[in-house]
């Protein structure tokens, strides 16, 4: 083992306002080994790697890189400290090509220096033909898909010839063979001495490709322990801190008559193609798949965000066209979406506002504001939803993700749909208030909504579903019963395994 | 302004001069408005807009206050007396036959205004068309470009126009920043005495042009002694010296003034050339 | 091909209005005129140039025209107290910039958004100006204009300047690191950051370039006549504004080139002469002007559309 | 409620407030140094009730397009084509009465139905080709001010309206300026719309987050066009005011409002980004400029130097920067504050 670690973080602490994402963290990296990083969603995995590429300050603790303690990083010192990242939302520029991309993030140094386009179109190729991604270095990022700007972002990585690498879940929407190239691609950093950070929520790529593993729980570590010595379910334990087959709660609807009847549904615009499926009422049906497996674009074409142009949707028995999001409500379905800061809650407005967005008719008739009608109806959800906040005038931005998501989800109850499409409702939320939103999705079924969970949460969508419904590419490749193997899951998204039992 | 200033320091009375640098109708109003709430004992006013003040100095007359107009009218019944100096047909004919006395009579020209839509410019324009139509049969009237008040731009419209015209005789500049600007774009074209420059302006911003020769005259009304009247005429309106039915107005060392109605009449617009072009600094 | 769309079509549409002139008026074509009429619009190109960056980099600045007066008549006073050019050449576009950096201080320091403070800043200027000079001319010696050379030299010179600027600026936002950068703080200041490029810094910079270019092309304007007007410049944030959008700068940064606003600019610059030529009455240049920039934006506007559903 | 007391507070100190006082500031200001006694021993100047009138009446057109612009602002829109339009339909309204023999309602209606119509013609590039409105509203800032010279050819200009037309825009009515009551009534309708209406709430949404307006369901481009459309009518309803109180109708009316009219309503506490904002600011907005114009103009030292346009352009751009400082201030010192505490 060399003797001083690559780099090393000491009692690292980063607060955002009042969200303490890390809590005095302790973690090192060695020389030529891969050390993962694992945690659930919002345990501060991406935080810890923000301080150390310079992103974020950190609030208070140490950064000793090469035996050198470091403050005031920028992106640029970390740089030339020889730190390389691919952070989990791409960070490139849609309106420049992927050669310029690969160069902005490789070049450093003066402001007036020439530039070689030659050289770095080259460059850049070289760069993609060693992770075996066939993308044009011409093309204009904007126009490629999020895995191709996935495999751009590692190719700046490796481009940059770091001593440090980082993944921030480099492998989310990658298909296998791509994958297998990165793998190649990790193991030769390795063997040429880099140290590689590795975060990913996939187990089974930790024990591929790990030297040791860090598990962070609430911006917090609790412990670092060698692949070799540890298993799945050791694993799991630490992240969650309890078995995870307790979290969620059972099923007690019985499934009654079809609300929502997809035929061979497919948009161009937005890759769906010819998806099939019925969802009953009080019936969770769940749609899993990887990332980029296209189960937010066929929410969005039942939402009439992106309306369809083949196929049929029936609602309750009737056909209908579902052409806008407006149509939708005024057919009963309800869309909590993905992104919450972009699209599920306005952030700039009071909590009440949000929750009446989607019944303005109802609630406002003559479309006159009723400010006390509005404010007991938020008071009403802020109770039953068990929302914290300061009052139903806070606005939407001053609340934490998972209330953030309830205000969301309360929008779209004030409906009163008979259909919830559930977007990653428990993304970025933390243990506690996830459970309840699980235990909130349980009543709703049980009284009779159709619900349709997405999640990339493979045990939240294997515990909470009735039938699962696996996506890939654009289509539905397979529906599983409720409490399948995860494995069985797994290789139906990955579109390995045979096709699952309907 | 400087008659003006004149003019009230012999008198010993406090003179207000607001003037918009644009010329605008609405902020003229604004401005007379103003003068009224601050009771004012005499306004004088060149009109920008006929109709327009002349709503606001029926206003000033309800209240009490004595007015003249000068440089432009209002309708007659919104003031007491009008300077006259020079009457739009006044100008226009005169900037029309200066144009045709350098010309002979004869050959292309084109008018280089301020603004299509400014009212004075409108008005000057509708005179020199008219007088061509009547007396120079033989004369054409080729384009009228606006400049934006801008001597810049001016100097652009008149290289396009001459290099569109071959046979352009002579530039009408009908506000004061086109002249030098139609003039340096002579110059340049390299044309000075093919194609003459006349127009509207003050001495000093032409006075290099006259010499060169490229600019032939400069017209302009006299505006110390217009201003210097006009004081004299509001001074005495407001004392009820200057009775309505006056014939003549005597003022201070300019002498006696003819009044044709209730115009006070000053005399020919001014035209400045080589001859007398220095002996104005203003 | 489809990546210089835009400045391809609008290139097409000046050649067209060139064509057009070729058929019906070809005393368009004269040299001298049309050297005269290049010469004319030499500042505006710089400033334009200047403009371009600042789109690029998601700002926007409608202060140009004030400052364009303000250097021109404190340069012409100068010059008037008997300053020799090659002091008043840098005291213009260091006046210039620094009128540049009170918007990039406000814009980047106290990120207050640009087009609000450089109206501030374009009214203030403006009024200052008015108030200080009550529009009077400032004369300038005569050893000024043309820079001191004779006239076609003078005029080549300020052509060739201008040209020069382009292409150096031109190449440099595609070939030197520096332009990159503008274009990578416009498309997401953000991910800027993360490249390690600070992009408070370079909106700052950015609006101090443009004022720089600002004095500079004031004094490329007062030395094409003997007399200085304070109004010279009022208007010009709009052409030149109008003209880099319509060469394809996109309003929303990032995308575009001083290419595309050359070509925009000459287009919009032909309107007024192609006229005046075609013998087409004056009122009709202000709707065609607007016509053109909505044909120029719906264009782009229909296309992006098609290429978003396909 | 606990957090009541802060909210109070916070509310004296919101922008709103501060303006106001600003203007109440400035009023006093004025009336003390603007107000003097003529020699006839009559009460002149500031103070006088009639410069009140006179403020009113001269801002009611500005005061227009900035309750125009409000709505558009709050959607993170913009227009700049509202003073060209302003001229286009003065131009029209006098057409339609003089040239094509209508009545002064008829033409009034129809001019209003132009104004309109120009801003659907915005609403419809915005909306359904998802142009930026800056660009789109310069096109048509251009365009409606050429079509205004190109119908008139620059130089006819409608005058001689009857008496009864031009009631509305030079005498008063019930003691106050009769345009200032159509004034009123505009702003408070506007005022309803805005924060008691839920299309307020959505322009606000919008403005705050386009995307979130959608997903929850709201008809954007519905809202929008309305917010256009409505730009356009209340610029038609400014330019027959402006046309009753000048008596003449010219292409080159409400030349460069647009910039007063967007400065009030910066002025006013809109942010330029959208979302936040209100009508009454915009009121305040309009008033704090119109004072500071008709004040200066009183005061003697500004009057002897002639310079009360340009002292006014000066300190209106002068107190747009004040405020935009003003609103970032208290966010940039808790920037600073966390910073300072480590060290
Ligand atoms: N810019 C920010 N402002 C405020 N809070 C933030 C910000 N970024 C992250 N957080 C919060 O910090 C916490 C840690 O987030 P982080 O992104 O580091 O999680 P993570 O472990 O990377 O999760 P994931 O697996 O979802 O990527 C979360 O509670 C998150 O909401
Ligand atoms: N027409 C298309 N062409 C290219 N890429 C597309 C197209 N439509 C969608 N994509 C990309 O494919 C992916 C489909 O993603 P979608 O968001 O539906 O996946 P998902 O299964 O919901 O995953 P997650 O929500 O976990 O990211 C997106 O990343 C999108 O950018
Ligand atoms: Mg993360
Ligand atoms: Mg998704």
């Amino acid at each position: 083992m060399p003797p001083a670690p690559l780099l090393e973080l000491r009692r690292l602490v980063k607060s955002y306002g009042g969200v303490r994402a890390l809590r005095g963290v302790d973690f090192n990296l060695h020389a030529g080994e891969v050390h993962a990083l694992l945690g659930e969603n919002g345990a501060g995995k991406s935080t810890l790697i923000k301080t150390v590429t310079g992103a974020h300050a950190p609030s208070s603790g140490e950064i000793v890189i090469a035996g050198e303690s470091v403050s005031g990083l920028t992106p640029t010192t970390a740089r030339a400290l020889g730190i390389a990242c691919i952070y989990q939302q791409p960070a490139l520029f849609p309106d420049l090509t992927v050669v310029e991309n690969i160069a902005l993030r490789l070049e450093a140094g003066a402001t007036l220096r020439r530039l070689d386009w030659r050289a770095r179109k080259v460059r850049a190729m070289e760069l993609l033909a060693r992770i075996g991604a066939a993308i044009a270095p011409d093309a204009e990022v904007r126009s490629l898909s999020m895995p191709e700007q996935q495999l751009v972002e590692i190719a700046c990585a490796l481009g940059a010839g770091a001593r440090i690498v980082i993944m921030d879940e480099p492998t989310a929407s990658l298909t296998q063979k791509e994958q297998h190239l990165l793998f190649a691609v990790v193991r030769e950093l390795r063997g040429s001495g880099v140290g590689v950070i590795y975060i990913s929520h996939r187990l089974e790529e930790i024990f591929a490709l790990a030297d040791r593993v860090t598990v962070l729980r609430d911006g917090e570590s609790v412990g670092t322990h060698a692949v070799g010595d540890i298993n799945e379910a050791g694993l799991i334990k630490l992240m969650v801190g309890r078995e995870v087959a307790q979290i969620y709660p059972a099923s007690e609807s019985s499934a009654g008559e079809v609300v929502l009847s997809v035929r061979e549904v497919g948009c161009r615009a937005s890759g769906v193609h010819a998806v099939t499926f019925d969802v009953r009422a009080g019936e969770v049906f769940g749609l899993s798949g990887l990332v980029g497996a296209g189960r937010t674009e066929l929410a969005r074409v039942l939402f009439g965000l992106t309306p369809a142009d083949t196929g049929e949707i029936l609602l309750n028995g009737e056909r209908v066209a579902i052409s806008s999001p407006q149509n939708a409500v005024a057919h009963g379905i309800a869309y909590v979406p993905e992104d919450r800061r972009r699209h599920g809650v306005v952030l700039d407005l009071p909590i009440a506002h949000n929750m009446t967005m989607a019944i303005h008719p109802r609630i406002f008739p003559g479309a006159w504001l009723r400010f006390g009608a509005e404010r007991s109806l938020a008071l009403e959800f802020i109770r039953d939803l068990a929302v914290k906040c300061a009052g139903p005038d806070a606005p939407g931005g001053s609340l934490s993700g998972g209330n953030q998501q309830k205000v969301s989800l309360a929008r779209w109850l004030a409906t009163k749909p008979k259909l919830l499409i559930l977007d990653e409702p428990t993304q970025g939320v933390d243990v506690g208030a996830k459970s309840e939103i699980h235990r909130i999705v349980r009543r709703l079924a049980k009284d009779g909504l159709a619900v349709i969970l997405i999640s990339s949460d493979l045990p939240e969508v294997i515990g909470m579903s009735d039938r699962i419904g696996v996506m890939g590419g654009g289509s539905l490749r397979a529906i599983l019963p409720g409490k399948s193997d995860p494995h069985v899951v797994m290789a139906a998204a990955l579109g390995t395994a045979e096709k699952g039992a309907a | 302004k400087a008659g003006a200033d004149k003019a009230a320091k012999e008198l010993g009375v406090e003179l207000l001069f607001d003037g918009p640098t644009d010329s605008n109708a609405a902020k003229q109003n604004e401005i007379v408005e103003n003068w009224i709430t601050l009771g004012v004992d005499v306004i004088a006013v060149a009109a920008e807009n006929k109709e327009g003040i002349s709503t606001a100095l029926r206003k000033a007359q309800k209240a009490g206050i004595k007015v003249v107009t000068y440089d432009a009218d209002s309708m007659p019944d919104a003031r007491s007396f009008f300077v006259n100096q020079a009457t739009p047909q006044g100008i226009g004919y005169g900037l029309m036959d200066e144009a045709a006395r350098l010309l002979n009579s004869e050959g292309e020209f084109a008018i280089i205004t301020a603004s299509l839509t400014a009212a004075n410019q409108r008005e000057w324009q509708k005179h020199i068309e008219a007088r061509l139509a009547e007396k120079y049969p033989k004369m054409k009237l080729v384009a009228v470009r606006p400049c934006d008040d801008l001597k810049d731009k001016a100097q652009s419209e008149a290289t396009a126009l001459m290099s569109a015209n071959p046979n352009l005789k002579l530039i009408l500049a009908i506000c004061s920043p086109g002249v030098p600007g139609a003039a340096e774009a002579v110059k340049q074209a390299g044309k000075t005495g093919k194609v003459k420059v006349i127009g509207l302006g003050l001495p000093n911003e032409n006075k290099r042009y006259v010499h060169e020769g490229v600019t032939d005259s400069v017209i302009l009304w006299n505006t110390g002694d217009l201003g210097y009247l006009t004081i004299y005429a509001g001074v005495a309106l407001a004392k009820g010296e200057l009775k309505p039915d006056a014939k003549t107005f005597k003022a201070g060392k300019l002498g006696s003034f003819e009044i044709i109605g209730d115009n006070i009449m000053l005399g020919k617009p001014f035209i400045f050339n080589k001859g007398n072009i220095d002996q104005f600094d203003f | 091909m489809k990546k210089y769309f835009r400045e391809l079509s609008v290139v097409a549409a000046l050649g067209a209005v060139l064509l057009g002139l070729a058929m019906f008026a070809p005393a368009f074509f004269q040299p001298q005129p049309l050297l005269s009429l290049v010469t004319r619009e030499a500042p505006t190109l710089v400033v334009a140039c200047g403009m371009a960056l600042v789109i690029i980099a998601r700002q926007i600045d409608i202060s140009v025209g004030s400052q364009f007066s303000v250097c021109s008549v404190c340069a012409g006073l100068l010059a008037a107290r008997g300053w020799p050019l090659v002091l008043v050449l840098p005291a213009s576009a260091l006046l210039g910039a620094s009128l540049g950096a009170i918007n990039g201080l406000l814009v980047a320091g106290l990120r207050l958004p640009s087009i609000v403070v450089t109206l501030a800043t374009m009214v203030t200027l403006r009024q200052g100006l008015n108030l200080f000079r009550q529009g009077e001319f400032v004369n300038m010696p005569d050893k000024f204009q043309w820079l001191g050379l004779s006239q076609s030299g003078g005029q080549w010179t300020l052509v060739g300047a201008a040209f020069a600027l382009l292409i150096v600026l031109g190449l440099a936002m595609r070939h030197v690191a520096a332009g990159r950068f503008v274009y990578a703080v416009g498309t997401d200041a953000e991910a800027a950051r993360l490249a390690g490029i600070r992009p408070g810094r370079v909106t700052f910079l950015v609006f101090i370039f443009i004022g720089a270019l600002t004095g500079l092309a004031a004094i490329m304007n007062i030395v094409q006549s003997p007399q200085v007007q304070p109004l010279s410049g009022a208007g010009l944030e709009l052409k030149v504004i109008a003209a880099v959008v319509v060469g394809g700068v996109a309003i929303s940064g990032g995308r575009g080139n001083l290419w595309g606003a050359f070509a925009g600019l000459l287009l919009l610059a032909c309107v007024s002469p192609a006229l005046t030529h075609l013998h087409i009455e004056a009122y009709w240049e202000k709707a065609i002007q607007g016509a053109i920039i909505l044909l120029a934006v719906v264009a782009d506007g229909v296309r992006s559309r098609k290429e978003s559903r396909g | 409620m606990s957090t009541d007391k802060p909210a109070w507070k916070a509310r004296l100190l919101s922008h709103e407030m501060l303006l106001l006082y600003v203007l109440i500031a400035e009023w006093l200001f004025f009336y003390f140094t603007g107000t003097t006694t003529n020699r006839r021993g009559v009460i002149v100047g500031f103070g006088t009730i009639d410069r009140q009138f006179d403020i009113l009446r001269h801002s009611c057109e500005i005061g227009l397009l900035a309750l125009a612009l409000t709505p558009v602002i709050l959607t993170a829109g913009i227009d700049l084509s509202v003073g060209s339009l302003l001229g286009l339909c003065a131009i029209l309204f006098g057409k339609f009465w003089h040239d094509a023999g209508l009545s002064i309602p008829v033409a009034a209606v129809l001019a209003i139905g132009c104004g309109a119509i120009g801003g659907a013609i915005n609403a419809a590039l915005i909306t359904t080709l998802r142009l930026p409105p800056l660009i789109v509203t310069l096109g048509t800032y251009s365009l409606f001010r050429g079509l205004a010279e190109a119908i008139t050819h620059g130089a006819v200009t409608y005058t001689d309206f009857p008496e009864s037309f031009l009631f509305l825009g030079q005498e008063r009515w019930l003691g106050l300026p009769t345009q200032a009551w159509l004034f009123l009534l505009v702003a408070v309708a506007v005022w309803l719309l805005v924060h008691r209406t839920t299309f307020g709430r959505s322009f606000r949404t919008i403005g705050f987050s386009p995307g979130g307006a959608r997903y929850a369901g709201l008809p954007v481009n519905r809202r929008l066009a309305l917010v256009y459309v409505l730009a356009g009518i209340i610029s038609a309803l400014a330019a027959i005011i402006y046309t009753a109180r000048l008596g003449q109708a010219k292409a080159d009316a409400g030349t460069g409002y647009e910039l007063f009219a967007i400065t009030a309503v910066v002025l006013g506490g809109t942010s330029i980004f959208g979302g936040s904002g209100s009508v009454h600011g915009t009121l305040l907005g309009v008033a704090a400029i119109a004072v500071l114009k008709n004040g200066l103009a009183c005061l003697p030292v500004v009057m002897r130097m002639n310079a009360a346009e340009e002292m006014s352009g000066l300190l209106t751009g002068a107190l747009l920067l004040l405020a935009l400082t003003g609103s970032v201030l208290p966010k940039i010192l808790s920037t600073l504050r966390p910073r300072r505490q480590p060290a």
